[in-house]
């Protein structure tokens, strides 16, 4: 599996133009997972998923794709420059932790490619591949209003900040577009990986009355569904929905009698890497580039799961106005904030 | 009396060196029941380590900070605390050093490093103070207060890089007159991390062995461990060792973070966990068998070891946890060593008193 | 929300978040009463929540909707043969028992782990097929007021776990077994010289306790979190363990404890939903199970008493 | 006498802790109904043996018999099965427990699994009645006083049926009045019919209740004689193997300037008593003042109060004028005092350091043992190889931990580091508390030295010769308050066993009256 020479000899290696850095011009990518680890059942592996099938579909080896996993937050750097010391052709980091180490590395290799999932990082040799999760937060939140049966519907976050507020602010724009009228009950985690929190904040929004919620909050929502699968399986009076993130999360909401997943916000983060792989190889690498990507470029998805058939049209439409340009949801930033203060 | 010396020298270096060796094996069996090479893999793990300046410096950041913690939980020990808390304090440190630099960003590099490190050292001392405050006038559990302070610290350190010291989840980076990173450190290791830290590092070791062994109170924070009352009666005060030494040992897992956060990363992050090092700073001690140059030893390996683990996934394809197991049954046996005198025995060396016996020895009596 | 719906949600989520910790605590209360100090309670709760989602995953089909509570006891199995690392090194080979706690605490996520990956190629299980649900009792439910606020909608774990630290006590205080026990972490020369077999109820203290922590993990991973991963279990075992200091090392009194940190951990997330604390911002929410912790503990507990040997190596002298 | 009678037959016992024989080839033979001494100094391995007898230890070499069969005895199981109980020197008692728990420990009555406290209890109250052992079955050890740990521990091994009692220096915590009625209640279980093995270094103990006595040297027998047909001396000098002075030789005293004054001091235990109530005395340079009493009536309070390790809740304590109230131990110890502290191990001794270290404790941190801060070890190491020599402390190493050593050498190294500080005042608590004859002299003398040499010296103990032949004048402690302050020279064994029960002085004299005047009626 080391056949890409290792980087010991790195700086012999290092001078060569990007697009002969492989051996027998083996053209070759990795990624740098965050703490999340390659099988997050969320971004990084969507990002690893579409690498491998990046490799499969231009008949390229297996291990023309790698991914360097990151324990703890001290991992990325190290990653990063390994990877970059095996020699890959561009090299990616997945979620905006790697913000600031991708800055980093890119700045010692001003030869090399990178780039950065979910966060922009403005260097010429970094190409920046963000997502419009505000456009599917905003159906998201169509589907809650669609479907709720107590007019009232929740949102549970992971950490605040651009990225989550992003999710908010689509679900609550959506939410409004039906029927102003619903309440929606905001919370945060303050985590992504504390499922018991999910389970206990879920659990709280249940019982005020919320029949929806939709969570963008990583490995914490793992509680969310726990704590409507319970319900439901107890004999719960109202139908329970939760709305999954990132990936399809129907799985999750399983239960004896039928399946908690109403719906979920699907990031093809696989396909933004596909698209900018094949752009490197043929040599059209788009360094300094903040591309982002929503329905009209394919890159983001939202499954049907069991959302009922004339809400669904209403969606539907909604989706075409918004891949047609037709419609635009707003998308929360910071400077706003700082506008409005 | 030379000889006798001598032979409990050997012994006491051979327990560190089988524990490692019988971790390395435990590993291998492991890896042979799994269906991987371990040969393979330990040669990744190590010899890559040692290929590659970069990973060379890597592993020496790490074992840096490890070293602090390290020192950090050893002294509390000696004085009989349990200080759990070294994530805690290793996290304020980190914080504390991060706000002060940032809100001193154009002070000259010759202060505000200074400074900053101090303002780390300080607030991991002060935090872990708390801990031995309570426990010298309320006789509370330093057990339960540290890790109660560091769940504390946690959230704290979250919410203030989240909203007030930082946005979306970190901090901006500190200033170039913070930086640790000297240059030709940098270069010689091809953009490691490794910093100044790491003369900080030796200082510290130099001077802590040199605190405890020859100053007066050094003896008294041992002397108050080993039994309070006959240091009470021997006119020591109790409570002023007890505080005095978890302030060192705070001050010194927080000094660990201020290097951290000025030298590894230079801003601060909403962080999923404490960080790793507090509790694998209570191996690198137990390792080190509380003797300092133990601890700079253990703390090396330890960071090459992680460092190594990298490789051995990458390249050798053994899940990193490997490294893990490795370090935990090193410290198994560490633990154990009356396997190793037991071993020593049968291959005919005289019983010499074990380290640890105590008075609960059966039929023992004074 | 109504009064007693905000009861009812206190109850049943400080109950739910405090079940892997009652018998958690109660575990580190056996061993430490027969002399043995059990940091390693975190590691021995990460082997129990692995194996018990190995388990649920691998043999739902066989066992069906009782998977949940046989892979708890196979948690529970599971977590007593690593407790036996514990009990050899400590009791036999004479380890310090903070090193070889701490042993424990480092190799359970590392072995866990990779043997995930060994089995799944990755690092969490993934979604368990059957997790404990919550139940609303019958005939209990419908007592007025009390029947809604503790009997409905409600994890029958925590109750469980209420029975389990009644049980503890009896067999602690009330049989000779728990006589003996405590003997030999209170002074086992004494014990050993009324022909108490020290190294067996050692051997028993450790064991039960491996038994137990590797149920709470198997709670935490079966009620709570649903899958396992390095994370699964995060913290709790230590959690468990400032709750057995707390409990005083007594069943009862420990399961109290539990019970506490899991309301105090309940109110920083459901604060939100209850007027009077509605409006205090979140992070002192957030750091109040903790902070009261150590505020009780010095304003009313004092100085915790422990087994008078703990931590110390008996040594058989022949 | 019949060899029928022989119940306990120790043949050739060697026991060997690595290179070293703690048993020597030691024959020991105890016969029904017969209370049987063992003697020897600090160290000679009458524990050790008895520990074998007990189960506890293998010995390395060597025969049991017990009631002439053959017998291994592999645990203390099988010595509970045979009828071997054990009273051992260290009480094996838990604190935390209850009396009956303790007692009932490995032999628990249980009805179905559950413990049945009450029907123990009654078992004990049975026992102690029988024998005149009085305890409280449901009191906490911890709350009870040691004379009353000390009947514990002999009801616990009547409890498990002994026949065959071993008794490991009983004695060494008693007052007077409970070692008499010990000595009664162990003469009256051999008249019984069972076998006492007694262990004790108190020759007038050993006259006084045993039959025969066994006495080890150094591991080795040396041979077992009846107790009728030899005095003390020449068991003494069988122990210590030379010729031994009982009597304490001291000249008359020259007390001069006040040296110790306590004024009107009162000081709480930890349950928050008065244990010391309104109370004054002083000491003065050149006089040895004893304090006796029975334990537990404050003597241990007032002297952890004087040297600073309890609070003083009113009153004064001035060392050579100086107040030193409620100051931190260290300023008190530097006005001038010296502490042989009653609990060696607790207090006393840092087990786990060496005796270096534990030479230096008082002093490291001056001159010449360290130097503004740092500690000189050449200094460490030339302080203890003096005082090990001067006070003949015995040790393999200096760099030995203190816990190698045997209680007696842990006592010796203690008094080497208090008496060369040379105080001004030094406080003695029980410093003899299980040593031998040897020692005792040793210690004695250096005492007495210290008097002489124009210091004061403060002496507490619950034995009563002790008090007798060492002080000058002997404060009496009752109730948390003295009594009565006596001459030595002038006073009794009677009178002070009066005054330690609590009876008044004027009592004393009424009740002395009363006899003078019967005896000149009786006469005339
Ligand atoms: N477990 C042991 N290991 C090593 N040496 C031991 C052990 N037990 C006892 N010894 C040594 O054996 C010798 C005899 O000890 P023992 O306790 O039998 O003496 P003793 O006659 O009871 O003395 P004392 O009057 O002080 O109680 C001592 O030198 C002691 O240090
Ligand atoms: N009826 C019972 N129910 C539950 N546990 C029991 C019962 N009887 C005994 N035990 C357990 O078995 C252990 C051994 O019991 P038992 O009292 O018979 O042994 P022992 O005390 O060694 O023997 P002996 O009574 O001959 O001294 C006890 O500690 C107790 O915990
Ligand atoms: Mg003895
Ligand atoms: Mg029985």
């Amino acid at each position: 599996a080391c056949g890409n020479g290792g980087g010991t000899d790195e700086g012999t290696d290092n001078g060569a133009a990007p697009e002969e850095g492989g051996d027998e011009d083996q053209f070759t990518i990795a990624m740098v997972t965050d703490t999340g680890g390659v099988d997050d059942r969320s971004f990084n592996q969507s990002a690893w998923e579409g690498m491998q099938e990046w490799a499969e579909e231009n008949d390229l080896a297996d291990d023309t794709v790698r991914y360097y996993q990151s324990d703890t937050e001290s991992d990325y750097v190290p990653n990063l420059n390994n990877a970059t010391n095996d020699d890959h052709d561009v090299i990616y980091g997945i979620g905006f932790l790697l913000e600031d180490p991708i800055a980093t590395i890119a700045e010692q290799n001003p030869d090399r490619m990178y780039g950065i999932v979910d966060s922009a990082v403005d260097m010429d040799n970094v190409v920046s591949l963000n997502f419009n999760d505000h456009e599917n937060s905003f159906l998201a939140g169509m589907a809650a209003a669609l479907t709720t049966e107590t007019n009232k519907v929740g949102f549970i976050g992971g950490i605040e900040g651009p990225i989550i507020d992003r999710f908010q602010t689509g679900f609550t724009e959506g939410v409004a577009y039906i029927d102003d009228s619903i309440d929606v009950d905001i919370q945060y985690a303050n985590s992504f990986s504390d499922t018991a929190a999910g389970q206990q904040i879920a659990a709280a929004m249940y019982s005020n009355g919320a029949d929806v919620i939709f969570h963008a909050s990583g490995a914490v929502g793992n509680g969310v569904f726990q704590e409507a699968r319970n319900r439901m399986e107890d004999g719960s009076d109202t139908d329970l929905w939760v709305i999954g993130v990132d990936l399809d999360q129907e799985a999750e909401g399983e239960w004896a009698d039928g399946n908690v997943t109403l719906a979920s916000t699907v990031k093809k983060v696989g396909q933004a890497i596909k698209l900018s792989a094949n752009a490197a190889k043929e040599g059209d690498f788009q360094g300094g580039e903040n591309i982002s990507y929503g329905f009209a470029e394919d890159g983001i998805d939202f499954t049907r799961g069991f959302i009922e058939d004339d809400a669904w049209e209403q969606i539907e439409e909604a989706r075409e106005e918004i891949t047609n340009g037709d419609r635009e949801v707003k998308e929360f930033t910071y400077t706003e904030v700082e506008d409005a203060e | 009396m030379v000889e006798v010396k001598t032979d409990s020298l050997l012994k006491k270096l051979s327990v560190p060196l089988l524990a490692v060796l019988f971790g390395f094996l435990v590993g291998a069996i492991v890896m042979l029941v799994f269906g991987y090479n371990p040969i393979d893999a330990y040669s990744h793990m190590i010899i890559d380590v040692f290929a590659n300046p970069y990973s060379i410096g890597e592993a020496l950041t790490q074992a840096t900070l490890l070293v602090f913690t390290g020192l950090a939980f050893d002294i509390a020990n000696k004085a009989g605390f349990f200080n759990i808390g070294l994530s805690g304090q290793f996290l304020i440190g980190w914080l504390s050093t991060i706000i002060f630099a940032l809100q001193f960003p154009d002070l000259p590099r010759i202060a505000l490093v200074p400074l900053s490190l101090i303002a780390g050292t300080l607030g991991g001392a002060l935090y872990a103070g708390i801990a031995g405050f309570l426990r010298a006038y309320f006789g509370t559990s330093e057990v339960i207060v540290t890790i109660m302070l560091n769940h504390t610290i946690l959230q704290i350190s979250n919410y203030l890089t989240n909203f007030v010291i930082g946005t979306s989840s970190r901090t901006e980076k500190v200033s170039e007159n913070a930086s640790l990173s000297l240059e030709w450190l940098t270069e010689v290791t091809n953009y490691s991390r490794l910093n100044i830290g790491f003369f900080i590092a030796i200082v510290a070791v130099v001077v802590y062995w040199f605190f405890m062994k020859y100053t007066t109170t050094g003896f008294e924070i041992k002397a108050v461990g080993l039994n309070p009352d006959a240091s009470r009666y021997a006119g020591m005060s109790d409570k002023k060792n007890i505080i005095l030494s978890m302030l060192i040992s705070g001050g010194l897992a927080g000094l660990g973070g201020a290097i951290n956060g000025l030298g590894t990363f230079g801003n601060l992050f909403v962080l999923g966990a404490l960080p790793n090092e507090g509790f694998n700073g209570i191996a690198v001690a137990l390792l080190g068998l509380g003797n300092p140059i133990g601890i700079v030893l253990s703390a090396f390996l330890f960071g090459v070891l992680n460092t190594g683990a990298s490789f051995m996934s990458s390249r050798a394809g053994v899940p990193d946890e490997m490294a893990v197991i490795v370090t935990a049954s090193i410290v198994f046996f560490v633990g154990a060593y009356y396997l190793v005198e037991w071993i020593f025995e049968k291959i005919g060396y005289r019983r010499a008193q074990g380290p640890h016996s105590t008075e609960t020895e059966g039929g023992t009596e004074q | 929300m109504s009064v007693i719906g905000i009861l009812q949600l206190l109850v049943t989520s400080s109950l739910m978040y405090s079940a892997p910790l009652i018998f958690t605590a109660i575990a580190g209360a056996f061993s430490e009463r027969s002399g043995v100090v059990n940091i390693g309670l975190e590691g021995i709760m990460v082997m129990g929540a692995f194996s018990s989602a190995i388990f649920n995953i691998m043999f739902f089909d066989t066992f069906g909707n009782s998977t949940p509570w046989i892979a708890m006891v196979f948690g529970g199995i599971v977590g007593l043969l690593f407790s036996l690392l514990h009990a050899i090194a400590t009791i036999n080979l004479r380890a310090d028992h903070v090193v070889s706690g701490t042993a424990l605490n480092l190799l359970a996520p590392g072995l866990s782990v990779f043997l995930v990956r060994v089995i799944y190629g990755r690092a969490q299980t993934g979604p368990l097929k059957r997790s404990f649900g919550i139940t609303s009792f019958p005939i209990l439910k419908d007592i007025p007021v009390i029947g809604k606020i503790f009997f409905t909608s409600v994890t029958p774990l925590g109750y469980l776990g209420i029975l389990t630290g009644i049980l503890g006590w009896f067999v602690l205080f009330k049989t000779p077994f728990g006589l003996r026990l405590r003997a030999v972490g209170e002074h086992p020369v004494a014990a050993e010289s009324v022909g108490i077999n020290v190294y067996m109820y050692k051997y028993a203290g450790v064991l039960i306790s491996g038994f137990l922590g590797g149920v709470g993990g198997a709670i935490q991973a079966q009620a709570i979190v649903n899958e396992f991963g390095v994370l699964t279990v995060s913290g709790q075992g230590f959690m468990a363990m400032a709750a057995m200091i707390f409990g005083k090392w007594n069943p009862i009194g420990v399961t109290f404890a539990a019970i506490f940190f899991g309301f105090a951990q309940s109110l920083s997330r459901v604060g939100h939903y209850i007027p009077i604390i509605q409006n205090v911002p979140t992070i002192y929410l957030q750091i109040l199970p903790y902070v009261l912790t150590i505020i009780i503990l010095v304003a009313f507990l004092g100085k915790s008493e422990s087994p008078k040997a703990l931590g110390k190596p008996y040594i058989k002298s022949k | 006498m019949a060899t029928s009678d022989v119940v306990v037959e120790m043949r050739n016992i060697v026991k060997q802790f690595g290179e070293f024989k703690a048993n020597d080839d030691i024959n020991l033979e105890v016969r029904k109904g017969e209370v049987h001494a063992l003697l020897g100094e600090n160290g000679a391995g009458k524990s050790t043996l008895m520990n074998v007898l007990t189960g506890l230890l293998e010995p390395t070499k060597g025969e049991i018999r017990i009631n002439g069969e053959p017998t291994v005895i592999d645990s203390p199981d099988k010595a509970d099965s045979l009828g071997i109980g054990m009273v051992h020197q260290h009480f094996m008692l838990i604190d935390k427990f209850s009396v009956a728990e303790n007692i009932m420990l490995g032999n628990e009555e249980h009805k179905m699994g559950v413990i049945d406290a009450d029907t123990t209890a009654k078992g004990i109250l049975e026992l102690s009645e029988r024998y005149g052992l009085k305890v409280d079955p449901y009191a906490k050890v911890e709350n009870i006083s040691v004379g009353q740990q000390q009947r514990v521990e002999i009801l616990k091994a009547l409890y498990g049926g002994a026949d065959i009692l071993i008794l490991d220096e009983p004695t060494a915590v008693l007052t007077p009045q409970e070692i008499d009625e010990l000595m009664n209640i162990i003469r009256a279980l051999a008249d019984e019919g069972k076998a006492i093995i007694l262990i004790t270094h108190k020759l007038d103990e050993i006259k006084q209740a045993a039959d025969r006595c066994t006495v080890i040297r150094r591991g080795k027998g040396i041979g077992t004689v009846d107790v009728a047909d030899t005095s003390q001396q020449e068991l003494a000098d069988m122990m210590v193997g030379r010729s031994v002075s009982f009597t304490v030789e001291k000249g008359p005293a020259h007390p001069k300037e006040v040296i110790l004054s306590v004024d009107h001091l009162v000081v709480q235990d930890v349950r928050g008593l008065n244990a010391v109530n309104d109370l004054s005395f002083q000491v003065r340079q050149g006089e040895i003042l004893g304090i006796a009493g029975v334990d537990g009536n404050g003597q241990s309070e007032l002297i952890q109060a004087i040297t600073g390790l309890r609070n003083v809740e009113e009153g004064s304590v001035k060392i050579n004028g100086k107040d030193v109230t409620n100051r931190t131990p260290r300023k008190i110890t530097e006005s001038g005092l010296s502490h042989i502290p009653e609990d060696r191990q607790k207090f006393g001794l840092v087990l786990d350091l060496n005796l270096e270290e534990n030479l230096a404790l008082q002093s490291y941190y001056h001159k010449p043992l360290s130097d503004n801060g740092i500690l000189k070890y050449d200094a460490f190491a030339n302080n203890a190889e003096r005082l090990i020599e001067e006070y003949d402390v015995r040790t393999q190493s200096q760099k030995d931990p203190a816990r190698s050593l045997s209680g007696g050498n842990q006592q010796k190294l203690i008094i080497a580091r208090e008496v060369d500080r040379d105080p001004d005042l030094l406080i003695a608590a029980q410093p003899i508390r299980g040593l031998d004859v040897g020692a005792i002299e040793f210690i004695h003398k250096r005492l007495i030295e210290q008097r002489d040499n124009n210091k004061a010296v403060l002496l507490m103990s619950f034995e009563l010769d002790e008090i007798m032949d060492v002080s000058d004048r002997i404060a009496v402690m009752y109730g948390g308050k003295i009594v009565d302050i006596v001459d030595a020279e002038k006073t009794s064994e009677t009178e002070l066993g009066l005054l330690m029960a609590g009876v008044s002085r004027e009592e004393i004299e009424r009740q002395k009256k009363e006899k003078q005047l019967e005896e000149v009626g009786n006469n005339g």
